[in-house]
């Protein structure tokens, strides 16, 4: 076991061996080894955070066909630090007949919400917070912290627009964690196991070839469950200016933005791991963790860049179709996707592999191609019924 | 005094204190917040007795879930947000009596009852309860019909709850 | 090819055609009827092969051509159906083949082909004749039929029927091509079903030969039960024939008399012999070709063809002792047959109608040869008969196809262009025809020494004669003076004289696909009689060996000796023949209308009213039957009277017990009793009923408390 | 080692608090949020018998999902009743509610 | 998938019902959706059924691909499915007329979804009593089958189909109660349900039961059975429900209710009268044998006497399965004879002929209705120039439903007459005059056939369809699809009927 290939493991075994030499109990030198990971882990993500806000601002710019920050540094790479120093020094007001507990917990637990995701999220076969078998749970469980936070904060500012905009994104959120979870049982009965790692560890094939839908309906919900393009109602500028952090400024509005970027990144790197096999890179995550670290933060920011992608090409929705979108769509298509995964699942069990990878993919798009049916029928009688005529579709 | 002991110490000393900010805060949305308090100490209860699904789940569940409506309830039946009026009804006392006769009560049973002081056995390794639990829920030997009753019962009251809150004077549709 | 592969060969083209036809070319004219001759011309050859490598075996009697294979599993064993080509079989082969051949030509003229399509012509009606534009002035000439398709098709499945029939070497497979053939003629008479009395004569005609089929699967079904086998060989031997003629059976007969009689049934059906003769004259409705078939080369020849091939059967119990009960029926019917047909022949002016009762008539001549027990004389003259009553036939039709010319020509559609009176002098028109028409008629008639005729016919005078039954030979006799008679009426009214009408005057002869026909029929209708000249007939006698007589009598197991030569019914037949002849001549030599026709007889010239009769005796009471006893009177009446009864009964007992039981205890006592009770106290108890949630949940909380209390400190402690 | 009678009586405790809250405030959603609490302290029961007897047994946390599967419902439905009863009468004050007086 | 090829019977049997179920969540307008779903629905079980055909082994004694399933451990009596070749012909036949009566009926568009999902429930109830090997299984299936035609009948039927519906309803149930009666008693008597122990034990019993002596019990229970079937078969005179019921219905309804419900009454009568009640079976044959031939020659008359040309197709059932009757009593007076096994195997045959020739006329005439409005002979008249291809089918159906031999009907005709006169003349006389007798039937069956025929297609044309708004379209695609397959069996059968025949004939040699 050497520093190259578990240095999680040599690392903590040397503090421990440091703490313990200073004379300090066990349980609490292995507290404090703990904190201190937690610690490293965060800061990482800091930093990687103000790097996404680079590239955010930066990618945007490139999408509205513009240049994006690039006086400071080479491509403005110091921009968002001048950010961050605007947000820290900044006038950090509160409302008057706020409730101040609450307006001030909501940013930190916003902010929190992201962070403990990153307890599950295995980097490296050897480098993960904690194994939790129900890691898929503990996601949708870390999300619905998000959600109250947002709650919160919209009530505590004592604002009609922060309130109505809070009430829109928790329930754009509660809604869609109901496809999002189902689509995430769909690699939990692949692999058996809600375990992150262990759907890492057999995902042999890519579980978004046996199941192209389901990584598209997460997506989907993933993207709604962040409250962006298309789907940020909360923050409709042109409305509700900014939705529920409009009382907000300085580093408590700060944390509320990092956190979404961050959040966007991690589901980014959920996806990867639920259906693009996380870490693993045709072997290349045996030959040492860093390696497998690299691999999987690229692949998460693949599924971020195409987050952004959407949010920077589509229109905003009305707050109606959305839901009505999701409970009349996207979550029966959910749900008989889990029930058809299922099936086939048992049906293909012991058959070669690339029948069980083709069987799984066609009937993935059977579902998908029989769901538009349906949908485009049910829209075309829902045009008819509102123009009042018989609507004649081209190539029908 | 172990660590585990000082951790169920704190817990329950946090949850029962907010439990008890729950039934007395004037501010309703407190008294909803509070309760997320009370059941965020409960779940860490399940943690200290290793039944991490049944914790994660209580989060999902009541803090994802029912807090949020709560929330969303006593928003919606307020009229302004400040509110007037006593928050206890006139005969509150005798409820307390009742109350606290009941945990004398149920103290008092406890008190008497020989398994009250056993001590959990060290939790097998390389038990996978979950596991375990999927399988007992959905296999016929084990709980598949108090399963499948529970899902109809949370579909009929999914049926009850959209009947009664829809708006008979909303004239959208 | 081996020959017995060749045998089931042979019925299959027409069939293949009869599909190819109905589900493809239907569109196309011409294909048609290239499939449709094709095939027919397939199945001739075949034929011709086959009777050729027929007469090259010895002793073909005793081992024929045969194969069979397993059909229908019965049991423990199987049913087995095969061909068989004997002797019989042969012989019947060649005329069937030549014959349908010919007409499968003969119709492509007849329905004229080539002609445009009609001005007015419809599906299900004759055409009517189509206008041309021709240099300047336009002119009607005969159109196309519009369903020539499918005529085509129906001669198919006919010509498949009456293959199946001829090579099948059991009861089964006979009785599967008769009933083909019973449908095809019921689709053939009804061809132009447009028509309505088409339409009746094919309901007719399928009607009729059923009521006799039904008999002969009752046969049948007796013959099978008995033997265990329906196959002729193994049904013909001794032993079998023994036992059959041994056990007695019903009606005083034994099982062979019985179940020959009955198959006997079914051929008075299909030979249209009396009384079941009432459909052959009505099959006139159908065009031309299909009354030929019908009459001349398949159908009626199967029901005589059938008996031949039950012939053993009939004879079974055959002893020197008189005729059989059976046969002495069958003798009976075929001679009354003979004579009665002959009488009403000599009453009709359609040209057919005149045939077909001559059919009748000569049908009858076999039947009686048959239940005299010559079979041979009955197969020669089934044979003879077959070719010269199609050429007539053919030739009536070329007639009438030169008169439709004649009528399109002046136009005038009320001249019936089958009525005799309307015709005359077409010898000058029409000259095949008349000549081929003349041997035809001759032949019929048995004109001496030259025609087949003659010789079929002297054969079983003589054999009448030979074997004494007296009564048979005379009635035999009259019928064939009234035939040389009526023959020679139509004759001479048809073609001789001067023309009558206009229309005949038009007429003109008819294309070489019509004529060919005739030349080559004429040709066996002259011939063929050669082939069994008796040995012992003066001058003649010999110069060709009795060569059917030892061909065809080999079918059986023992040859029954042809009766030596006496003269008296050879002059008798020479006599009736010139007799009838020269009397018909010259009765109608000079007749110039129906007025002056003195066998116009009312009874003669409507069939001795036998259709009303039945219509009167079967038909209206049977639907009257089927109408209102079984239908209004048993079904709606009775049967449905009783159940409509459970309803109302029912409904009295249910409304007794409600006044009885249900109001007044039930109700009354208990019900509204107990609401009363409860009512009382609910008002007292309801005081409690603040409608505070809350207080309820104390009160509860409180009773549960005591309650729980009392039961720890006073129960379980 | 903790031993089972501190999550009992913690678990009891629980109940009484949540019991007076059911008893005594006089807004509905209070009287709910008394009911959760009713509710978890069940559960906390349920998890520490199943902990503290055969952990093999799985009754214990098949009985509290069901309760978690329970409390869902009726929260659901109280709310509802809740949210129809302040739009028809305009109050969620328990005590007026009571239209089913004699 | 080796739980399907274990569960082969039972997937077959309860596949239509699931998917029927299923079809409860399709959208309710989607009719065209209803449509194609129930006919892939149901030609699942077809080509289910065709494997287990394919894998059936006739030579084999006893019933194959059994399952047992405990159902009510209780009373004994459990889901015990099998099939030997006297069902696995009528079930075949039954998978086969469902899609194509499904296909038949795609005109329909009133309520869709219900009519398809009572056809699917229709076609699981008719299954079941084809492969029930267990008393009351076959009983709950054999009143299973009524409710969803019922509803058939009486929601999409035409004029008067209440009273039709209702009369067939309390007809078929009325006649059902002695059934259950007697089943009972089995039941009770042998603590089991099971057919092939119960078969076993009765047939032998001879104890008397409640102080009445087991012969004349056995007399009663075989008329409480022979009632039920009478009336679904249906036998003179407990035939009156049919013609209204069939003349009412949808035409895919009566396409079912003559291809399939009428064998379940026979089919009765094979699988249990003849097994359980042998003695019984001999001495009252002369009297089922009368009302065979009564109902030959009655149901012959009936349909001759008809002017709805629907009603006549529908007499002309009753006229059929009379031979089916009469083969059945033949058997049952000389039972193990060679004439027996031939008139039994007749008698099958025309089951499973009349299943398809009848269906055939029923669409035949559905057709030419949904076109025309009218039934009347007498409105029709010369229709053949307008619709040739329909003609053609026309005729030849009738002519396989007259018996024309190179179609099927003859061969069953041909045997069942065989047998029975074989019967006749080898040991029991009598039959030989019912045989005779019921060849007047025979005689009328041509004569109501071609009646058919002459009134609508022959004849001067009725020039009311000829043109204008009423003008008369030819048959359209889809229903030539739905004939060919009936015609091509028809044919096949017809021309070599060993196929299906052998198979009967060795689980008849094996039966009786």
């Amino acid at each position: 076991m050497s520093i190259w290939n578990d240095p999680l493991k040599v690392a903590a075994k040397w503090l421990l061996g440091v703490f313990t030499g200073w004379g300090m109990p066990e349980f609490a030198a292995n507290l404090l080894v703990g904190f201190l990971g937690v610690l490293i882990l965060i800061s990482i993500l800091m930093v990687l955070d103000i790097g996404l806000v680079w590239v955010e601002r930066k990618v945007v710019a490139r999408f509205q066909d513009r240049i994006g920050p690039n006086r400071l540094g080479p491509f403005g790479l110091i921009q968002p630090f001048a950010d961050i120093i605007k947000l820290m020094v900044k006038e950090d007001t509160t409302p008057a007949g706020a409730d101040k507990v609450v307006y001030n917990l909501a940013p930190m637990l916003s902010m929190l919400s992201v962070l403990i995701l990153w307890a599950v999220v295995p980097l490296a076969p050897t480098i993960l917070g904690v194994d939790l078998n129900i890691g898929v749970l503990y996601i949708i469980a870390a999300g619905s912290i998000g959600t109250l936070s947002i709650i919160m904060a919209g009530w505590s500012s004592n604002n009609k627009f922060a309130l109505i905009g809070a009430f829109r994104q928790v329930a754009v959120m509660i809604s869609f964690e109901v496809p999002m979870l189902a689509t995430m049982l769909i690699p939990t009965i692949l692999a058996g196991s809600m375990g992150t790692s262990a759907i890492i560890e057999r995902q042999e094939i890519w579980y978004f070839l046996l199941s192209p839908l389901g990584a598209l309906i997460f997506l989907v919900a993933a993207i709604a469950e962040l409250g962006r393009a298309p789907f940020d109602l909360a923050e409709g500028e042109s409305e509700l200016v900014s939705g529920y952090n409009i009382e907000y400024s300085g580093m408590k509005f700060g944390m509320f933005y990092a956190g979404e970027l961050l959040h966007a990144f991690t589901f980014g790197g959920f996806w990867a791991i639920l259906f693009f096999g996380g870490y693993r890179f045709f072997g290349l995550e045996q030959v040492s963790p860093f390696l497998a670290i690299a691999v999987i933060l690229f692949k998460a920011f693949i599924g971020y860049w195409l987050i952004m992608w959407v949010r920077y090409t589509l229109l905003r929705i009305r707050i109606d179709h959305m839901l009505a979108f999701n409970w009349k769509f996207l979550t029966p298509l959910a749900f008989t996707l889990i029930i058809v995964t299922a099936l086939m699942n048992a049906l293909l069990a012991g058959t070669p592999a690339w029948f069980y990878v083709t069987g799984m993919f066609l009937s993935n798009v059977l579902v998908a191609w029989v769901a538009l049916e349906i949908a485009r029928s049910y829209s075309r009688r829902e045009r008819e019924r509102v123009e009042g005529r018989k609507v004649v579709e081209v190539g029908h | 005094m172990t660590g585990e002991q000082i951790v169920f110490l704190v817990v329950a000393f946090v949850t029962l204190g907010s439990g008890f900010m729950v039934v007395t805060t004037r501010n309703l949305v407190h008294a909803a917040l509070w309760l997320v308090a009370a059941l965020f100490g409960v779940a860490v209860t399940y943690v200290t007795l290793n039944a991490n699904f049944l914790a994660v789940v209580q989060v999902v569940v009541y803090i994802g879930a029912i807090a949020i409506l709560f929330i969303f309830a006593v928003m919606l039946t307020r009229k302004d947000l400040r509110d007037q009026g006593p928050q206890m009804n006139k005969n509150w006392w005798f409820g307390a009596i009742l109350a606290a006769l009941t945990f004398g009560g149920l103290y008092f049973l406890l008190q008497g009852w020989e398994g009250m002081t056993k001590t959990a056995t060290s939790y097998p390794v390389s038990f996978d309860a979950i596991s375990e639990l999927g399988s007992v829920l959905v296999s016929p030997s084990g709980y598949v019909l108090p399963f499948e009753v529970a899902s109809v019962l949370l579909v009929a009251a999914l049926v009850g709850a959209v009947y009664v809150a829809f708006n008979p004077r909303d004239t959208r549709k | 090819m081996e020959t017995t592969t060749l045998i089931w060969l042979i019925p299959l083209p027409p069939v293949l055609a009869f599909f190819l036809i109905v589900l493809f070319t239907n569109k196309s004219k011409a294909l048609s009827h290239t499939i449709g001759v094709g095939a027919a011309a397939l199945s001739f050859i075949g034929s011709m092969v086959v009777f050729v490598r027929a007469l090259g075996v010895e002793h073909l009697g005793e081992h024929p051509f045969e194969s069979a294979i397993n059909w229908l599993p019965t049991g423990d064993t199987w049913f087995r159906i095969g061909v068989l080509i004997d002797p019989l079989g042969a012989a019947v082969l060649f005329f069937v083949a030549i014959t349908i051949f010919m007409i499968f030509l003969y119709s492509i003229g007849y329905h004229n082909y080539g002609q445009p399509a009609g001005d007015h012509d419809v599906k299900g009606l004759p055409p009517h004749g189509a206008t041309i534009e021709e240099h300047g002035h336009k002119h009607v000439v005969p159109s196309v039929e519009p369903m020539y398709s499918r005529f085509f098709a129906f001669l198919g499945l006919f010509a498949f029927g009456m293959y199946t029939l001829v090579v099948s070497d059991n009861l089964l497979t006979l009785f599967v091509g008769w009933e083909i053939m019973g449908l095809c003629s019921y689709l053939l008479i009804g061809f132009w079903y447009g028509k309505p009395s088409a339409r009746d004569a094919a309901v007719k005609a399928f009607m009729t030969t059923r009521i006799g089929d039904v008999f002969m699967l009752l046969g049948i079904a007796f013959l099978y039960s008995a033997t265990g086998t329906l196959t002729f060989r193994e049904i013909f031997t001794e032993e079998t024939l023994h036992r059959l003629a041994s056990t007695p059976a019903w009606f005083g007969m034994t099982a062979s008399g019985l179940i020959a009689l009955l198959l006997f049934i079914g051929t008075v059906g299909k030979s249209a012999q009396w009384p079941l003769h009432v459909w052959l004259p009505d099959a006139m409705e159908g065009p031309t070709p299909v009354s030929a078939m019908i009459h001349a080369a398949t159908m009626v020849s199967a029901g005589v063809y059938a008996v031949l091939r039950m012939f053993p059967l009939l004879t079974a119990d055959y002893g020197e002792h008189g005729l059989t009960v059976t046969m002495s029926i069958v003798a009976f019917i075929g001679a009354f047959t003979a004579l009665f047909a002959a009488t009403i022949a000599v009453a009709q002016n359609d040209i057919k109608r005149v045939l077909a009762y001559s059919t009748i008539s000569q049908l009858g001549y076999m039947i009686a040869a048959l239940g005299i027990g010559a079979y041979v004389a009955a197969a020669f003259h089934l044979i003879t008969h077959a070719f010269f009553k199609a050429l007539l036939f053919l030739g009536s039709g070329s007639v009438i196809h030169g008169m439709e010319h004649g009528v399109l020509h002046t136009g005038n559609h009320h001249v019936d262009p089958q009525d005799m009176y309307n015709m005359g002098g077409l010898r000058k028109k029409m000259p095949i025809t008349f000549w081929t028409f003349l041997i035809g008629g001759f032949a019929l008639s048995g004109f001496p020494l030259v025609t087949a005729g003659f010789w079929s016919k002297d054969e079983i005078l003589a054999d009448a004669f030979g074997h004494g039954h007296w009564a048979v030979f005379i009635t035999l006799a009259i019928a064939a003076f009234l035939t040389a008679f009526y023959t020679m009426r139509q004759i001479t009214l048809t073609f001789l004289g001067e023309p009558r009408t206009e229309e005949a005057r038009h007429a003109q002869e008819t294309p070489w696909t019509m004529t060919t026909p005739l030349i080559v029929l004429s040709f066996f209708a002259v011939t063929y009689g050669w082939v069994g000249i008796p040995e012992h007939f003066p001058l003649l006698g010999g110069l060709v060996p009795n060569w059917f007589h030892e061909f065809v009598g080999h079918t059986l197991p023992e040859v029954r000796e042809a009766p030596e030569f006496n003269w008296i019914p050879l002059l008798t037949s020479l006599v009736v023949a010139l007799g009838g002849l020269a009397l018909g001549y010259f009765t109608y030599r000079n007749v110039k209308s129906v007025s002056e026709d003195k066998f116009q007889i009312p009874l003669l010239k409507n069939k001795y009213y036998f259709d009303e009769a039945y219509n009167f005796l079967f038909v209206k009471p049977a639907y009257w039957f089927a109408e209102n006893v079984v239908y209004k009177f048993l079904d709606k009446r009775v049967i449905d009277g009783i159940l409509h009864a459970f309803g109302p009964s029912t409904q009295g007992f249910g409304s007794a017990l409600r006044n009885y039981v249900d109001l007044p205890i039930i109700n009354r006592l208990i019900g509204d009793g107990s609401a009363n009770a409860t009512y009382w106290f609910g008002g007292k108890l309801r005081v409690i009923q603040t409608g505070r949630i809350q207080q309820y949940l104390m009160l509860a909380l409180v009773t549960f408390i005591v309650i729980g209390a009392a039961l720890f400190f006073f129960v379980l402690a | 080692m903790v031993p089972l009678s501190w999550y009992l009586v913690f678990a009891a405790a629980l109940f009484s608090i949540g019991m007076f809250g059911v008893l005594s405030r006089r807004n509905a959603v209070a009287i709910l949020l008394g009911i959760e609490l009713m509710l978890n302290s069940v559960n906390i029961n349920l998890a520490a018998f199943w902990r503290y007897g055969d952990v093999r047994l799985m009754a214990g946390q098949v009985f509290a999902i069901i309760v978690f599967a329970v409390a869902a419902a009726e929260v659901a439905v109280g709310l509802a009743l809740v949210i129809s009863v302040y739009r028809s009468r305009n109050t969620v004050i328990a005590d007026e509610i009571d239209l089913m007086k004699w | 998938m080796n739980f399907i090829s274990t569960h082969l019977l039972s997937t077959i049997l309860f596949f239509p019902a699931i998917a029927a179920l299923v079809m409860l969540f399709l959208p309710k307008e989607e009719t065209k959706l209803h449509k194609w779903y129930a006919l892939v629905a149901s030609l699942v079980p077809f080509g289910l059924s065709l494997v287990v055909w394919f894998n059936f082994d006739p030579s084999q004694p006893g019933y194959q691909f059994e399952e047992i399933h405990t159902w009510y451990a209780a009373i004994g009596s459990s889901l015990h499915l099998g099939v030997d070749g006297l069902s696995l012909s009528m079930v075949l036949l039954t998978t086969l007329l469902t899609p194509i009566a499904i296909l038949a009926s795609f005109s329909i568009n009133d309520r869709t979804k219900a009519y398809m999902i009572l056809f699917l429930f229709l076609e699981t109830g008719m299954l079941g009593v084809f492969m029930a090997l267990d008393l009351l299984i076959f009983f709950v299936f054999w009143e299973v089958g009524l409710v969803p035609m019922y509803f058939l009948i009486n929601q999409w039927g035409s004029a008067n189909r209440n009273y039709a519906s209702l009369k067939f309803m309390i007809y078929t149930m009325g006649g059902s109660l002695g059934l259950l009666l007697a089943v009972q008693l089995l039941g009770v008597l042998f603590k089991t349900y099971d057919l092939q122990v119960i078969t076993a034990q009765w047939s032998a019993y001879t104890a008397p039961i409640g102080g009445i002596p087991a012969a004349t019990f056995k007399a009663i229970a075989f008329w409480a059975f022979v009632i039920a079937f009478a009336v679904k078969v249906p036998l003179w005179p407990f035939h009156t429900w049919l013609p209204d019921a069939h003349t009412e219905a949808p035409t895919a309804g009566s396409m079912i209710l003559a291809g399939v419900l009428l064998k379940l009454g026979a089919y009765g009568f094979l699988r249990l009268i003849l097994p359980l009640y042998p003695a019984e079976a001999k001495y009252f044959a002369g009297a089922l044998a009368f009302l065979a031939v009564a109902a030959i020659v009655f149901g012959a008359f009936g349909s001759y006497a008809q002017t709805d040309f629907k009603r006549l197709v529908a007499y002309s059932s009753v006229n059929h399965m009379g031979f089916v009757v009469l083969g059945i009593a033949a058997a049952a007076f000389a039972a193990g004879t060679a004439d027996a096994r031939i008139a039994l195997n007749g008698a099958i045959l025309q089951m499973f002929n009349h299943g398809l020739s009848a269906a055939g006329m029923f669409f035949l005439v559905g057709v030419i209705y949904e076109r025309t409005h009218t039934r009347n002979l007498e409105e029709f008249g010369g229709l053949f120039p307008l619709v040739p291809v329909y003609g053609g089918i026309l005729i030849f159906t009738s002519m396989a439903s007259l018996g024309l031999p190179g179609l099927n009907g003859f061969i069953s005709e041909f045997l069942v007459v065989r047998g029975s006169f074989g019967v006749g003349v080898n040991s029991v006389p009598v039959m030989a005059i019912y045989t005779a007798v019921a060849m007047l039937g025979l005689l009328f069956t041509g004569a109501y056939i071609l009646k058919g025929i002459k009134k609508v297609l022959h004849g001067p044309m009725n020039e009311h369809w000829a043109h204008g708004e009423h003008k008369l379209t030819e048959i359209n695609a889809r229903e030539i699809i739905v004939m060919v397959p009936l015609m091509v069996l028809i044919l096949w059968i017809g021309l070599y009927p060993a196929w299906i025949l052998n198979v009967i004939n060795k689980a008849v040699v094996m039966l009786f």
